[in-house]
């Protein structure tokens, strides 16, 4: 019973520091996205007031029960990914359940959530919601080309599915994958701009165009479990990254500074572009990023 | 514990401080104001400093602004769009327009008068209020939230009937959801 | 006790038909007696033992049961029961019962004959049978009976009469139609006929299993047919070619050097099937063809798992045939019922059905996640395993077109969803009731076992490992699988039951927190209360997006989408008949025209009589 | 012993003369005796066939005669198996067909009677007798009441149909006296079994030349592209039973007259291929032909002709099983297309140009009759477990025996061709609505229970094959051993 507890006790902390960071990163980002405008921008701290600010909201309406659990099914997602995905390496209070999912695992139950809030979000019956949605999917199709691309020539080299086993095999050669499978890493990061969803990328929220899309018809609580859940995301898919491409991280600070440098990749492109359309999205994505997928392939198979 | 006065007294402090310092605002440009919206937000003057962003739906705003004049045929929509935001909600007036029909006192379809339609917490004066009087209407707003003094949503419920028959004066075919709290 | 069962099938449809013009509840409990008799007859007394030999016309037949036919005929006679309780419902009121009651338990009744046979023959007539009972259904409507009707039927024919084909080379090789006889023979064939056999055989059931370029039959018929029976339709029927393809795979093709070429050839085909069903899927408006397409391509995933063939693989497809069963089951099911209570089954039309029929939306929810492959339900345990074998073999290319088309996959789904059961709701469909609970209770069941096998996939791998040890796979293949683990060849897990619990302790808690948080003032509003620039949407006004509903994405694969393989055959078709229409004119009508050809016969047969005797 | 096979041509003969005769006494006589007859007649077939199973052939000498020199009638397995099934179709014939032009006056049918057992004694002729002459003969009775019954109807088309049956059939009674001469000029014997036992000494010239002429004679009727230009019309043109005895009686005997030239008398090597060369022409000429057609019948008749080309196909293999195969062919389109045509007049009976589109609908009021038509379009196809699969699988297992696997593809996919015709009338006939006017005509209780005794044929053979199969195997046999039907005709001399 007591491991249980301890289990249990593990989960909530290590989903307490993946919100801590994801939000903090958030802030960061407006931040820094607010310097490149040549403004002052809001202190780094400023999502947790917004967080804040939606739990305090006192009253929230929603259109029914899908709409209701959407944000539940999405909280699904980000905080089964941070507890699969191992987010310090050989830490007691880290493991979760790093040893019971892989890599396919993780590509499916990513997937979950978004699914759940779509549904929530279909049945605003808002049709920004569902333009949203729609493109939001036929982005995922784009973007997930690459990424399986960059992973299947992870799991080709190395003969694992395990993230544990990939993290390992960097610590045993002392050689990152970021350097020792160097186009799957580009592949990846090609995928990552479109998997965190800033500009040119932000078809689905594109707040002048659709209303902030799926989110359109939330509000308050509902906000407020969306906006947690997609920093413990973040959180969740930038540790990924990092425990693929760059051998994981043996303390907190060492994950801290890892995973900011990832996540300056998509921010910083983001700030300097403009949108894409969908289809010029998705094409995007079938374009350089697999042509370097199918490097990373080829590079697997031949080496 | 929820209800123990010391502690919900904590609560509304932190409340009121996340409130004041995270202003999600639904500018609704209606008229020749909503020009001053720009500067406002954008480098020179950076309202998103103070915490100040624009919001997408009325579904996540705090702020309703009412940038200029108000004509009966916009005042539908735009009791529509506040009785749609979430508690608690904020009315900011912003030009003369608004307190007073300004240039188009005497026009046959604007609204003179806004906050007998919709409780406004504060007016912004000017036509057209300059950037740094819309940050200074706002610091007045934050002041308010701080001190959990801006409640024109609750007087707006207390008084919905008063609000409901001027708004119904009007708008001759008043075809709405009913707005029940 | 196995023709005892194919017997009762037989007079079940007889007088199921004949009781209709007496009593239409008689009728009712006829038909359901006929399903449920025989089914539990055979899962009470049929086992891998008993074996019933015939001689009929001079040809041996014989009839028995093996692990592999039997998880099959788990998949035919469960479906099949549950369909029949729907049916029962589905059909109250309707024209014809007693024609689709009878083509229902003959269909039944033929798959069960073809999982009995251990031999050519019967497995060919049952066979037959099969596509003539299941083509009087696609036609039940009368809907476009010439057009889809004969191109399933024209299809259906150019497999079965391969597989004729096959199987009268084969009589004349071996002098025998035995299966088993077949299986020992083959690796000592001449080389051609190693290769002629397979392909005959896998041509007469790729037509079943909807592979590439043989599928263009499949959204027709499963539209056109009436949901009740299309959930058999794709959920058992095309299992039926999936369940040839397993034989021909596994039986034959292990055996001889050739068998490599076609694994790889059958398991790309199958890839590029499951790309095709997902994209055209993606494309329709009506649920039906939707739904049609996208069995087009869940069964090409079945297929490549069956073409790549390492245990692993095998497992996978046989787990994904049981799940395919299962969901796609349901969810035709769902559309039936929809369509009973709606009159219709196009997204543009019908939206906003969740609160009216809650629970086909919880059946057909589980089926799609199921479908989509997610978990924790079923369908992710199968793509799981799919690509573990596919990366575990090394097909590194494969792998990327699967997970192409299941990812794509997630677009069709999310447009059923929605178009259904979310979006607006309208006043026209605000009398819209939940289906009966005859319709409602099988869909359900059919949905738990999806969610349950997506937990517990061993209370289903048991019968497919026991399935893949009678084809030859040798001892167990218990380092794969255990009840609630899963594991690859590379020694990888996926431990479920914690993930389940994992999953469902988050749900609850923030369900719980979403609940109760503020609760008195959490307050419903209706789908026309919505924020669209302050505007209130009218009555009439429908402001659900449901027209070109994925066109981002159609415009960014326009280029594939352009290619029709449709087209070629329609193509090919006009141009045959064209040809026959010229043909047909040398019977001119005119005497003296047929007179001259008698007299060139003569002088032709004169002049070459030297080469022709 | 109940009779004698001479039996098979006196009664029918003296039947058809009398019948005119005997419509002087009673009109209803002439409806009557025919069916008296052929219900004799078959119950003497049935019973001899039993005898010859088990004791072998039966030769009967005419006119005491023997052989070679006189005519001999040889009930054998083979001939016996066809004469019965003639003989049985007849007489369902005769019953679709009692009430046939009953409001009319009493001409017509007394006509159709005489000319239909004049038909039926020809036929019988054809496939008993054992000279070639005498079976010249009967071929031109079968022909002349073939032409009569053809212009029955005594319009414009029929009268043109029946003139181009008549027009070949004349042409082909030239190359049929052409062929015998040449024969007679070379071994001076007009005896089959005589011919077949001096047949190596005859000039492979002559030989051949006078084999040609006779595929050419029998093979207009035997409806072989390109000699089959008449049957389309005069299937079309003829009565609904007519068309029925073409396919079911005079056809069957037409193609025993050729498998017996090609079997027993010639010794060419090169016959059998060419018979699975000009049946699988026939075969695909006739099916893509019978696709494009609007009429209902002339689709049948092109069907019919298909069918044929099928079954010589499976002559042409040579083998026992191909014979078998042949044989069990021949049964079953013989039961099936007479259940098509019986059924399909009556779908299309009170239409002016019987065309396909007037089935629209039909399935509402005459639901028996359109069902039994859908049994027999399935049944024809070839799919289980109707009669028609058995025939179709051991001929393919022939073939496939015979290593003639491009042969079997072409059988099957012509199989399609015929299963997209055949299901695109079914489907008009349940699924369409009725368009045209004309008023859908009601089975007469005869009709119906041929048609149903026909269908419940279909079934039981499609269940129980082997209620035949046994017959059909020493039948096959039977005419395999070409020197067992020499000695056994030959040897009456002794």
């Amino acid at each position: 019973m007591n491991e249980l507890w301890f289990d249990i006790m593990g989960a909530i902390v290590t989903v307490i520091v993946a919100f801590v960071v994801g939000i903090t990163y958030m802030g960061l980002s407006r931040k820094i996205t607010a310097r490149v405008q040549n403004r002052k921008g809001p202190p780094f701290y400023q999502n947790f007031i917004d967080a804040l600010k939606l739990a305090s909201k006192t009253s929230a309406i929603h259109h029914g029960f899908m709409q209701h659990v959407g944000p539940a099914f999405m909280m699904i997602t980000s905080i089964m990914s941070v507890l699969i995905i191992p987010v310090l390496r050989g830490n007691a209070w880290f493991v979760n359940l790093n040893f019971h999912g892989d890599l396919i695992f993780i590509l499916y139950i990513m997937v979950f959530g978004p699914l759940g809030m779509a549904l929530g979000a279909g049945q605003t019956g808002n049709p920004n919601s569902a333009i949203g949605v729609t493109r939001g999917l036929s982005q995922m199709v784009g973007f997930e080309i690459p990424w399986v691309m960059a992973l299947v020539a992870l799991m080709m080299q190395y003969h694992t599915t395990s993230i544990v086993d990939l993290m390992n095999v960097q610590i045993q050669s002392g050689m990152w994958l970021m350097f020792s499978s160097p186009f799957a890493f580009i592949a990846a990061v090609m995928a990552m701009l479109g998997m965190f969803r800033y500009s040119p990328f932000d078809i689905v929220g594109a707040p002048q165009e659709l209303a902030s899309g799926p989110m359109s018809e939330n509000g308050g609580k509902y906000l407020f479990t969306l906006m947690s859940s997609g920093s413990i995301f973040a959180f969740a898919k930038l540790t990924l990254y990092v425990d693929l491409f760059m051998g994981g991280a043996g303390n907190l600070v060492e994950l801290v500074i890892k995973t900011f440098a990832l996540y300056l990749i998509p921010m910083l492109y983001g700030v300097t572009s403009p949108r894409y359309r969908t289809e010029q999205s998705i094409r995007w994505f079938w374009g350089w990023p697999t042509f370097f997928g199918f490097l990373a392939i080829i590079y697997a198979v031949v080496f | 514990m929820i209800n123990d006065k010391n502690s919900q007294k904590i609560v509304d402090f932190i409340s009121n401080w996340a409130r004041k310092h995270s202003i999600w605002v639904l500018g609704y440009g209606t008229g020749c104001g909503a020009i001053e919206i720009p500067p406002t937000m954008t480098s020179r003057y950076d309202a998103e400093r103070l915490g100040i962003r624009g919001a997408a739906t009325p579904r996540q705003a705090d702020v309703l602004l009412i940038t200029g004049y108000l004509t009966t045929k916009t005042l539908k929509r735009v009791i529509r769009v506040y009785e749609q935001m979430q508690d608690p909600k904020y009315v900011v007036g912003f030009g003369s327009c608004t307190i007073n029909g300004g240039m188009y006192y005497d026009s046959y379809n604007t609204i003179n008068v806004l906050d007998k339609y919709l409780p406004v917490d504060v007016y912004i004066n000017g036509c057209m209020p300059r950037p740094e009087a819309v940050l200074s209407g706002f610091g007045k707003l934050q002041q308010l939230i701080g001190e959990g003094k801006a409640n024109g949503a609750t007087k707006y419920k207390e008084n919905l009937e008063w609000y409901r028959a001027n708004q119904k004066k009007v708008i001759p075919n008043w075809v709405m959801p009913e707005y029940n709290w | 006790m196995n023709y005892i069962i194919l017997v009762v099938f037989l007079g079940g449809a007889l007088l199921t038909f004949f009781a209709g013009k007496i009593n239409n509840v008689l009728q009712d409990i006829l038909f359901l007696a006929s399903i449920l008799v025989p089914a539990s007859l055979f899962f009470a007394y049929v086992h891998a033992g008993n074996i019933f030999n015939l001689t009929l016309g001079g040809i041996h037949l014989s009839l028995g049961i093996n692990a592999m036919s039997w998880l099959f005929a788990l998949i035919v006679l469960g479906l099949g029961s549950m369909a029949a309780f729907y049916s029962v419902s589905f059909m109250k009121g309707k024209e014809r019962r007693g024609y689709f009651y009878f083509n229902f338990i003959l269909t039944i009744m033929a798959m069960t004959g073809i999982l009995m046979s251990r031999d050519l023959v019967s497995f060919f007539i049952f066979w037959e049978i099969m596509t003539w009972s299941s083509y009087l259904m696609t036609v039940y409507n009368g809907k476009d009976v010439q057009t889809v009707g004969i191109k399933y039927f024209v299809f259906s024919a150019i497999g079965a009469y391969a597989m004729l084909m096959a199987i009268v080379v084969i009589h004349s090789i071996n002098g025998s139609f035995m299966i088993e006889d077949l299986v020992r023979s083959f690796p000592e064939m001449p080389v051609n006929m190693q290769i002629l056999i397979p392909v005959l055989l896998l041509t007469g059931f790729g037509v079943k299993a909807a592979i590439m370029p043989l599928h263009v039959w499949a959204p027709g018929a499963y539209s056109n047919a009436p949901m009740a029976y299309t959930s058999i339709f794709s959920g058992a029927l095309s299992k039926m070619g999936i369940y040839g393809m397993v034989i021909v795979m596994v039986s034959l093709l292990s055996y001889v050097p050739e068998g490599y070429w076609f694994r790889e050839v059958i398991a790309w085909m199958g890839g590029i099937t499951a790309v095709i069903g997902t994209l055209w899927a993606i494309k329709q408006d009506d649920a039906k063809k939707l739904l049609a397409y996208s069995s087009i391509a869940q069964l090409g995933y079945i297929i490549v798992g069956i073409g790549i063939g390492t245990p692993l693989a095998m497992m996978a497809g046989l787990f994904l045939a049981v799940v395919h069963a299962l969901f796609k089951g349901t969810l035709f099911l769902a559309v039936g019922a929809i369509e009973r209570q709606t009159g219709t089954s196009n997204f543009r039309e019908v939206t906003g059905l969740i609160r009216k029929m809650p629970w086909t939306f919880v059946a057909s929810l589980i089926s799609i996640i199921s479908l989509a492959g997610i978990p924790p339900m079923g369908g992710f345990v199968g793509k799981w395993m799919l690509y573990e074998s596919l990366l575990t073999s090394n097909h590194y290319l494969l792998v990327i077109v699967i997970f192409f088309s299941s990812t794509a996959a997630f677009l069709y789904c999310y447009k059923f969803l929605f178009g259904f059961f979310l979006g607006q709701e309208e006043k026209e469909w605000a009398n819209v009731k939940e289906a009966p609970v005859l319709m409602v209770v099988p869909m359900l069941i059919l949905s738990f076992f999806s969610f349950l096998l997506g937990t517990y996939p061993g209370i289903i791998l048991k019968p497919i490992d026991a399935g893949m040890q009678y084809l030859g796979y040798g001892i167990t293949q218990n380092h794969l699988w255990q009840t609630s683990v899963i594991f690859n060849t590379w020694g990888n897990q996926v431990v479920l039951q914690p993930l389940l619990y994992s999953i469902i302790a988050i749900f609850l808690f923030f369900l719980i927190f979403l609940t109760i948080k503020s609760f008195k003032q959490t307050r419903y509003v209706t789908t026309k209360d919505i924020s669209s620039s302050g505007e209130v949407p009218k009555e009439h006004e429908n402001l659900t997006f449901s027209v070109d509903f994925m066109q981002p994405f159609m415009r960014a694969v326009e280029p594939v989408m352009r290619r029709q393989i449709d087209k070629y055959y329609t193509g090919l078709a006009n141009g045959l008949e064209a040809l026959f229409d010229f043909m047909r004119k040398i019977y001119t009508g005119n005497g003296q025209t047929y007179a001259i050809y008698v007299i060139v016969f003569v002088v032709i047969l004169l002049l070459f009589k030297d080469i022709l005797f | 012993m109940v009779g004698t096979p001479v039996l098979f041509i006196v009664i029918p003969l003296l039947a058809a003369f009398l019948i005119p005769l005997l419509g002087m006494l009673w009109k209803e006589l002439v409806r009557i005796v025919p069916g008296l007859v052929l219900a004799y007649m078959l119950v003497l077939s049935v019973n001899l066939l039993n005898h010859v199973l088990i004791y072998g052939p039966i030769v009967e000498v005419i006119a005491g005669w023997r052989p070679p020199l006189g005519i001999n009638l040889v009930f054998s397995a083979f001939s016996g198996f066809l004469v019965t099934l003639v003989v049985f179709m007849g007489l369902l014939i005769w019953v679709y067909s009692y009430r046939f032009k009953r409001n009319v006056d009493f001409e017509p049918a007394k006509k159709y009677f005489l000319l239909l057992m004049m038909l039926i004694t020809g036929s019988v002729g054809i496939i008993l007798t054992g000279d070639i002459f005498n079976m010249f003969v009967f071929i031109e009775i079968t022909g002349i009441s073939g032409y009569a019954l053809t212009a029955f109807y005594t319009g414009r088309d029929s009268a043109e149909a029946s003139f181009k049956y008549l027009m070949l059939g004349s042409i082909a009674s030239t190359f049929l006296l052409l062929a015998i001469m040449i024969i007679y000029s070379q071994v001076g014997t007009l005896n089959m079994a005589d011919i077949a036992s001096k047949m190596h000494t005859i000039k492979p010239v002559y030989k051949i030349i006078s084999f040609i002429f006779f595929i050419t004679a029998i093979g207009i009727e035997a409806e072989i592209f390109p000699l089959n230009g008449w049957a389309p019309d005069a299937y079309t043109e003829a009565p609904g039973p007519v068309g029925a005895a073409f396919a079911g009686i005079v056809v069957k005997a037409s193609v025993y007259a050729i498998v017996r030239y090609v079997y027993t008398i010639f010794d060419l090597s090169g016959a059998y291929d060419f018979l699975i060369l000009i049946g699988l022409i026939t075969l695909i000429m006739a099916e893509t032909a019978a696709i494009r057609q609007e009429r209902l019948k002339r689709m049948l008749a092109y069907s019919s002709i298909g069918q044929m080309g099928l079954v010589m196909v499976a002559f042409g293999m040579g083998t026992e099983e191909g014979v078998f195969a042949a044989l069990f062919m021949i049964l079953n389109h013989a039961i099936i297309k007479s259940l098509l045509f019986f059924s399909g007049s009556y779908l299309v009976y009170n239409s002016k140009h019987k065309y396909i589109k007037e089935v629209n609908g039909m399935s509402k009021y005459l639901p028996i009759t359109s069902l039994l038509f859908a049994l027999g379009a399935f049944a024809i196809v070839g799919l289980p477990p109707f009669a028609g699969f058995w025939s179709k699988l051991s001929m393919l297992t022939a073939a496939a025996d015979s290593n003639m696997l491009f042969i079997i593809a072409l059988v099957l996919i012509v199989s399609v061709v015929e299963l997209v015709y055949y299901l695109r009338v079914v489907n008009r006939i349940y699924f369409f609505n009725k368009e045209e006017k004309t008023e859908p005509k009601k089975p007469t209780f005869n009709a119906l229970i041929v048609m149903i005794t026909l269908g419940a044929l279909i079934l039981v053979i499609g269940f129980y094959p082997d209620a035949i199969t046994g017959i059909l195997h020493k039948a096959s046999a039977d005419l395999m051993d070409k020197g067992q039907y020499i000695h056994d005709v030959l040897s009456l001399n002794k």
